[in-house]
């Protein structure tokens, strides 16, 4: 008897503690409904309010001449501005650059600069700052990353205070758009550089930008705040003047489901680094829709070609590389992971001045037949009936470096189960970046994902010019007949045989099978109903958030007696859970 | 007094034992493959780059000259700038440093404030009802994984109820802003240690309530309630004393995951994103940190002890 | 002669409910004690003295233990009727006991003064503690603890076992208790401090007036001590009567067995005799006379057979056998 | 103890039992997971890609289309497997260097523990991370860098039970007898360490199993596609919302075998322990 009074005891219990959880949750309910409808959208941009976004990895500092990290670029598109901007059009557009002539041989680039521009501190901008930014970046001792892009320059006269004359030892065609990608070309302004001197862009930073630093807590959030006097945008962007936004807040947050949430909750506006997984889960969350734009973001496998430090790569035989490039699903991959992304057909994006659609039958599809095919044939047949290939003793088993991020473990999965279908096995690694980086370098593997962005044409050469031989040429390719075309693509003036140059380049790397060129990645925003982006064109800029505006929403009121509800849930559950372990063994 | 030599001999022994962290932690660190450098250069810039970027932060130094400057420093009192944010390191820390005492401290509190009485009350009313559910609810407790309970907890109360933030830290706890962005986490952290400090009140509970002197107490016609508090619930807090300090260094050293998943600004996570970005003096000053609470947590478990528990001389 | 006894002990039984089944600890234990009379309660360990002695305070742990019947008279009043409430308000102050191992009787984390002045406050509800400290320096020096002023800070580890053993007596006769229970005072104390805990408890019946039931298995010290004996075995009281009787005319014949197996300094005896078998298991008590596997008296078919009632030889002198019975 | 009395008390004692077949489910698991699992654990069909727990897919799959269940079933070997090991190699070398330095006592004894302090500074989650990211991810990896948390804990429990056994006579004679020092601490040392170190490897294989999935959690555990749970639950992550079974079922099946090993541990110490038995 006593036994059935302390069950029937415990199921009361757990029965009050369901129903105080349920009540919690109904009464909290009813609240969210009754709130009052958000008024009626106004149709032109409203100034004011504080933007908020979320970002995946930290800024590293603000100085553009030291920096050259994702996130940091993001920041600093807002604090400076650059000579010039890429349009919607992926054209050059001026921006505190008016007007810039190009002599007849490439060797010499006036630029007539902009009258009205100021810098934060109160210095108006001359082209003393112009050069003093090149120069800082060539100087050797600064050891700036970006100093490879303005290798070709000599040096830089200013004849008078709005006029910049860049001379070139040899001619570059695609210094103008290294000039407009990301960050490259931002101005910053001597006086500060010099007074903060190591502590520029760290603890304080000065540009002509549409806004200025205003604070930050390293690793959480970095907030910039509205420029009142500047009126000086590059006319391609929806506003010229003043940014319709307050501030702008960035907030670190690593986890992807805590950026989701936090979007949903309404506790930011725009969430970046969107994995494509949870392309889904946006479409249906309320008050959230996704923002998908087309970042010129290139994802591929790269092959091992020659022998690496300590290992001989599989991949030296040709056969092998065609056998991997038809056995790969990339269609299987885009339907499952990478919603929204087009097949890739070349090293470039349709998009990028350099890209010709004839490349299209050169390149190899989905055909795991044909793959078994060329692998017989060049001798890779399974002798010990162990599932995989081998060739004179040595298996064929390919050794494959990825990162720890869901998307490129979820790909090296697909592609590892794809090739085992054609009997070649592959073993996966992760690394970490820094390690993954500097261990690619050393070339023991041989094969490894690799996902890029790059707004020009440019990659071809980094990719395959036998002088970037250890890196980024990590295959690597040295062939003087590709370093000549690609001598050409850059000196060149005549646009025409630039372009047939690049397709040579792009033809041979396909014959050759180089890499295995997967997609062109749809990136993601998770933006909330109330904000409005004017455009995002391809360099994923946000027009430098000049032209975005936000509607003034009611923030999310929640209830603090939620407090009590949520102890009694966690009380609920344990007591759910311990009668029902304490019936489960109380059994004989 | 002999306390003051026992702290002072106990405060001496840090010198050695940081230098020996500081040996074990520049070992580690060497053998780990890659180097910021790699990581801060865009993957498409040439060696040269990646060299320069080397040279700038010192790495290129030979082994032992970086050893010798890595350990000396601390005690010159320099840890250096942080790589990547280029902050002197302890400006970093000192913010991080507190927000994870503040976030472990809470979750203790709630364990402690919800254990305690629990685990008395489990003891005194042995193997009845309400002593089984207890048990059972501690076994279910320690199992459970701690992401387990987080991502649950994240799924339940900040996405379908949306009661709490779940991410980020609100400002200090006594604004309300930061209690809301604070309490999840916290009871996170909580419902892993609370289990194990009803437990061990429990268990030391009943020793002290089958010795000779409650019975001396009882015979004496005090009430029941007295017995329990004055006499029996004094002896049976000084184990429990120890292994809540003890639970708090467990817990303090192991807040990565928590902060990872509610993005809290602690150390842990700070340890954590060093080591993936291998900024060194970030990762030393780090590791630092929370060996030196460690030491000083212990340091104090014992003061507590010694205080509580008349019988034991400073050996 | 036969006015009312202060504690008269009525066939008390008292089971314990454990995991592995029921103890039957005490079977049938009787015996009484006047106004200012040393009662021996004697016996092998394991034969439930102690756990009379704690049943008659009621400080015996419900859920394992269970009274299950008999009656515990003090003054008039049963003891086993009176309510949680009315038990407390006599224990320290009409009936007070102290403990066999004064080692682990005194809470290590409290102050020697704490400890003695609880039952001072709570019985004799003075309340300013100049008064309490007073009467605490005074109970302590009557036990003749030294500098009884300076101890009253310290701790009780600071004390030796005679120390402890004397805070303990004075702990308990602060509120001078009309009934001192002393449950094996002396076992773990060595032979010098016995012999100062033995004076100081018999001075204590001639200052203080108060009768003490006296726990032990060493016939010595009841020899020493009491008034009168109660022999107790397996649960039950097998024979009472004077010191004098007892000892020196034992009627059951485990008494006689009991005295036959201690050596004595008078009679060279050159072996002694212990007693055949060994304690029966409370679990299952053997039928009929609990001793019968074990007495050299043993009637056929009746000791077996029959449990033997306590008779009454004379005035004042029991025994529990048939051999007197017939 | 004699057999008799353990059988006796194994038997009765109820939550004991629930312990010791939990764990035995696991290993029947574990062996015959060839035999039980319903689909192959690497096999990916994207068409039943994330679909929801059904009759053919018990736990419903993966964002591969892989059954849930026969990955369970899988993963319970290496999770197993990590667990006792790790666990193995703390205890055998943290224990011997704990019996040394509390038999050696003196300068060995200083240094040991000097040494173990540093280890126990370092919390064990970075230290695990630091071992991890220095020798690469695979499952000897997550072996070592578990066990080496796992040392000092060990050393020091060990040394503390040598510790209160030296000064005991009997280790005095036999040392007066002329026994080698090898000898005894084979004989008396060993048996009196024997029953703490046996309640506490138990009771560590279950927080060893915790934090194996914890560094897969954190993306330092095996590389995929190894079916391993913390690994199935930081992969399931990313799909919290559109199907939180997928982090459900792993953290269960980790909950149920920690539960099973504490169950055992607990009533080891309540069976061998005598101080606690009552």
């Amino acid at each position: 008897m006593k036994k059935r009074r302390e069950t029937t005891i415990q199921l009361l219990a757990c029965s009050v503690a369901v129903l105080i959880v349920v009540s919690g949750c109904i009464g909290q309910e009813e609240e969210k409904t009754t709130e009052p409808t958000i008024t009626a959208a106004p149709e032109g941009p409203v100034s004011g309010g504080a933007y908020i976004e979320a970002m995946a990895d930290d800024v590293q500092f603000l100085d553009p001449t030291r920096t050259s990290t994702r996130a940091s670029i993001y920041v600093t598109r807002t604090i400076y501005d650059s000579l010039v901007v890429y349009g919607d059009d992926m054209s050059i557009q001026p921006s505190l650059a008016e007007s810039w002539t190009v002599s007849d041989d490439g060797l010499q680039y006036v630029f007539n600069l902009r009258k009205d521009a100021k810098f934060h501190c109160g210095e108006p901008f001359t082209s003393e700052a112009v050069k003093y930014t090149i120069d800082k970046i060539m100087d050797p001792d600064e050891h700036s990353p970006i100093a490879y892009l303005y290798q070709e320059i000599e040096n830089v006269e200013i004849p008078d205070d709005y006029t910049v004359v860049i001379n070139m030892k040899a001619p570059n065609a695609l210094l103008l758009e290294n000039i407009a990608h990301y960050n490259f070309g931002l101005i910053v302004c001597p006086k500060c550089s010099e007074q903060y001197g190591e502590d520029f862009g760290v603890t304080a930073a000065c540009g002509t930008g549409p806004f200025k630093f205003e604070s930050r807590v390293p690793g959480s959030k970095l907030t910039v705040v509205r420029n009142e006097e500047y009126t000086w945008g590059p006319s391609c962007r929806s506003n010229t003047g003043p940014p319709y936004l307050d501030s702008i807040t960035w907030r670190i947050i690593p986890e992807e489901a805590t950026r989701l949430i936090e979007l949903e909750a309404g506790n930011i506006d725009l969430a970046r680094d969107i994995s494509p997984e949870s392309l889904a889960e946006l479409v249906e969350a309320k008050g959230v829709n996704p923002l998908l734009y087309k970042p010129l973001n290139n994802w591929w496998y790269c092959f091992r070609i020659k022998d690496g430090s300590e290992r001989s790569p599989l991949t030296a035989d040709i056969n092998v590389r065609k056998a991997v490039d038809y056995a790969i699903d990339k269609e299987g991959i885009i339907k499952s992971f990478m919603p929204g992304a087009i097949l890739a057909d070349s090293w470039l994006h349709p998009s990028v001045w350099g890209y010709d659609a004839k490349i299209k039958d050169y390149v190899r599809s989905y055909d795991p037949e044909k793959a078994k095919e060329v692998l017989e044939e060049a001798g890779w047949t399974d002798t010990n009936g162990d599932g995989t290939r081998d060739k004179d003793g040595r298996e064929l088993i390919l050794k494959c470096m990825t990162l720890p991020t869901t998307t490129w473990q979820n790909i090296c999965t697909k592609t590892q189960y794809d090739l085992s279908q054609v009997g070649i096995g592959m073993d996966i690694e992760v690394y970490d970046s820094a390690s993954f980086f500097s261990l690619a370098t050393k070339g023991n593997w041989d094969i490894y994902l690799m996902n890029y962005r790059f707004s020009n044409a440019d990659i071809l050469y980094y990719q395959f010019h036998s002088s970037q031989a250890p890196a980024p040429n990590r295959i690597p390719w040295e062939d003087e007949e590709t370093d000549r075309i690609l001598a050409i693509t850059r000196s060149s003036t005549d646009s025409q045989e630039r372009l047939d140059s690049y397709f040579w380049v792009q033809k041979m790397a396909v014959e050759n099978c180089l890499t295995a060129n997967l997609f062109y990645e749809k990136g993601i925003y998770g933006v909330s109903d109330n904000l409005h982006i004017p455009s995002v064109h391809d360099s994923e800029e946000l027009d430098s958030y000049i032209g975005i505006w936000k509607e003034p929403s009611t923030s999310h009121t929640i209830v603090l007696s939620a407090c009590l509800a949520g102890i009694c849930f966690i009380l609920g559950a344990n007591l759910m859970g311990c009668s029902v372990l304490d019936l489960l063994s109380r059994f004989k | 007094m002999r306390m003051k030599k026992y702290i002072l001999k106990r405060l001496l022994w840090i010198v050695p034992l940081i230098f020996l962290v500081q040996t074990l932690l520049f070992l580690l660190l060497t053998v780990i493959p890659g180097d910021i450098a790699v990581l801060i250069a865009t993957p498409n810039a040439p060696p040269e780059t990646i060299e320069a970027l080397r040279e700038e932060l010192g790495l290129e130094r030979p082994l032992i000259v970086q050893y010798i400057d890595y350990v000396t420093s601390v005690f010159r009192g320099d840890l250096g700038k942080s790589f990547i944010f280029r902050l002197p390191v302890s400006e970093i820390l000192v913010g991080r440093l507190i927000n994870s005492l503040e976030l472990v401290t809470v979750g203790m509190m709630i364990a402690v404030v919800a254990g305690i009485p629990l685990g008395v009350i489990a003891a005194i009313k042995r193997d009845s009802l309400y002593d089984r559910f207890i048990c059972t609810g501690v076994l279910f407790g320690i199992s459970v994984p701690l992401f387990f309970i987080e991502l649950m907890t994240i799924l339940i109360f900040g996405l379908y109820l949306g009661w709490f933030p779940v991410s980020q830290r609100g400002g200090p706890i006594w604004t309300v802003e930061g209690l809301r962005h604070i309490i999840l986490p916290a009871l996170c952290l909580a419902s892993i240690c609370l289990a194990m400090i009803v437990r061990l009140t429990r268990s030391s509970m009943l020793d002290v309530l089958s010795e000779d002197y409650i019975l001396t107490a009882r015979s004496k016609g005090l009430k029941e309630r007295v017995v329990i508090v004055t006499h029996a619930l004094k002896n049976a807090l000084i184990p429990v004393v120890t292994v809540i300090g003890l639970q708090y260094g467990f817990l303090f050293g192991n807040t990565v995951v928590t902060e990872v998943i509610f993005d809290w600004p602690g150390i842990g996570r700070l340890t954590y994103e060093s080591i993936i970005m291998r900024d060194f003096p970030l990762i030393r000053g780090a590791v630092l940190c929370i060996a030196l609470v460690f030491i000083v947590i212990n340091l104090l478990v014992d003061l507590i002890y010694l205080r509580l528990d008349p019988r034991i001389e400073y050996d | 002669m036969d006015e009312k006894p202060l504690l008269e002990v009525k066939n008390l039984s008292v089971n314990f409910y454990i995991r592995h089944g029921v103890v039957n600890a005490v079977t049938d234990a009787s015996f009484k004690i006047r106004k200012n009379e040393i009662l021996g309660l004697v016996g092998e360990s394991g034969c439930g003295k102690s756990v009379t002695a704690l049943s008659i305070l009621r400080l015996l742990l419900e859920p394992p233990a269970k009274i299950m019947g008999g009656r515990i008279l003090y003054k008039g009043e049963d003891l086993l009727e009176k309510t949680e409430k009315e038990i407390r308000e006599i224990r320290g102050k009409e009936i007070s006991m102290i403990f066999q191992n004064p080692l682990s009787s005194l809470n290590p984390v409290l102050t020697i003064g704490f400890q003695v002045s609880e039952p001072i406050i709570l019985h004799q509800n003075l309340k300013n503690d100049e008064e309490v400290k007073r009467r605490t320096v005074e109970i302590l020096r009557q036990m003749g603890i030294p500098e009884a002023e300076k101890r009253l800070k310290e701790y009780p580890h600071a004390f030796s076992g005679g120390m402890r053993q004397r805070t303990m007596i004075a702990m308990a006769l602060s509120c001078n208790p009309s009934l001192l229970i002393a449950d094996e005072p002396t076992t773990s104390l060595d032979v010098t401090i016995q012999l100062q805990i033995l004076k100081l408890m018999r001075n204590l019946r001639r200052d203080v007036g108060s009768s003490i039931l006296l726990i032990t298995h060493d016939f010595g010290v009841a020899a020493q001590l009491c008034d009168t004996i109660a022999v107790m075995y397996a649960g039950e009281t097998v024979e009472y009567g004077s010191a004098v009787d007892v000892l020196k005319d034992p009627k059951h014949p485990y008494t006689k067995c009991l005295l036959r197996s201690i050596p004595r300094i008078d009679v060279d005896i050159e072996r002694l005799e212990p007693i055949k078998g060994s304690v029966p298991n409370a679990m299952n008590l053997p039928d009929g006379c609990r001793f019968h596997p074990r007495c050299p008296y043993m009637i056929e078919d009746t000791c077996e057979k029959i449990k033997p009632e306590a008779r009454q030889l004379t005035e004042g002198r029991l025994v529990r056998c048939h051999l007197y019975g017939r | 103890m004699q057999k008799r009395e353990i059988l006796d008390f194994f038997t009765k004692n109820r939550s004991m039992s629930v312990g010791i077949s939990i764990l035995l489910i696991y290993l029947i698991a574990a062996i015959f997971a060839p035999l039980l699992s319903p689909h192959d654990p690497y096999e990916q069909n994207l068409d039943v890609r994330l679909s929801g727990p059904s009759r053919e897919y018990p736990f419903g799959t993966d964002q591969f289309g892989r059954c849930v269940f026969s990955r369970i079933l899988y993963g319970a070997r290496i999770s197993i497997t990590i667990g006792i090991a790790a666990v193995l190699f703390g205890l055998i070398i943290g224990s011997g260097l704990g019996i040394i330095a509390g038999y050696r006592g003196g300068l060995t004894d200083l240094v040991l523990m000097r040494l173990m302090d540093v280890l126990m500074s370092i919390p064990a989650l970075i230290l695990a991370l630091a071992v991890v990211a220095a020798l690469g991810r695979s499952i000897p990896n997550m072996i070592l860098a578990i066990g080496i948390n796992a040392l000092p804990l060990f050393a020091r429990l060990s040394r503390s039970s040598v510790l209160s056994i030296r000064t005991m006579e009997y280790i005095e004679a036999s040392e007066a007898i002329g026994t080698n020092s090898f000898n005894i601490i084979r004989y008396h040392v060993f048996k009196n360490c024997f029953s703490p170190l046996l309640i506490f490897s138990t009771l560590h294989t279950a927080s060893a199993i915790l934090m194996a999935a914890a560094l897969s959690f954190l993306g330092l555990g095996v590389p995929p596609p190894t079916a391993e749970w913390g690994l199935m639950t930081a992969e399931a992550r990313v799909y919290l919302r559109q199907a939180p079974y997928l982090v459900i079922f792993p953290s269960m099946v980790i909950l149920v075998l920690v539960l099973g090993f504490n169950l055992i541990g607990d009533r080891l110490r309540d069976m061998l322990d005598p101080k606690l038995r009552f």
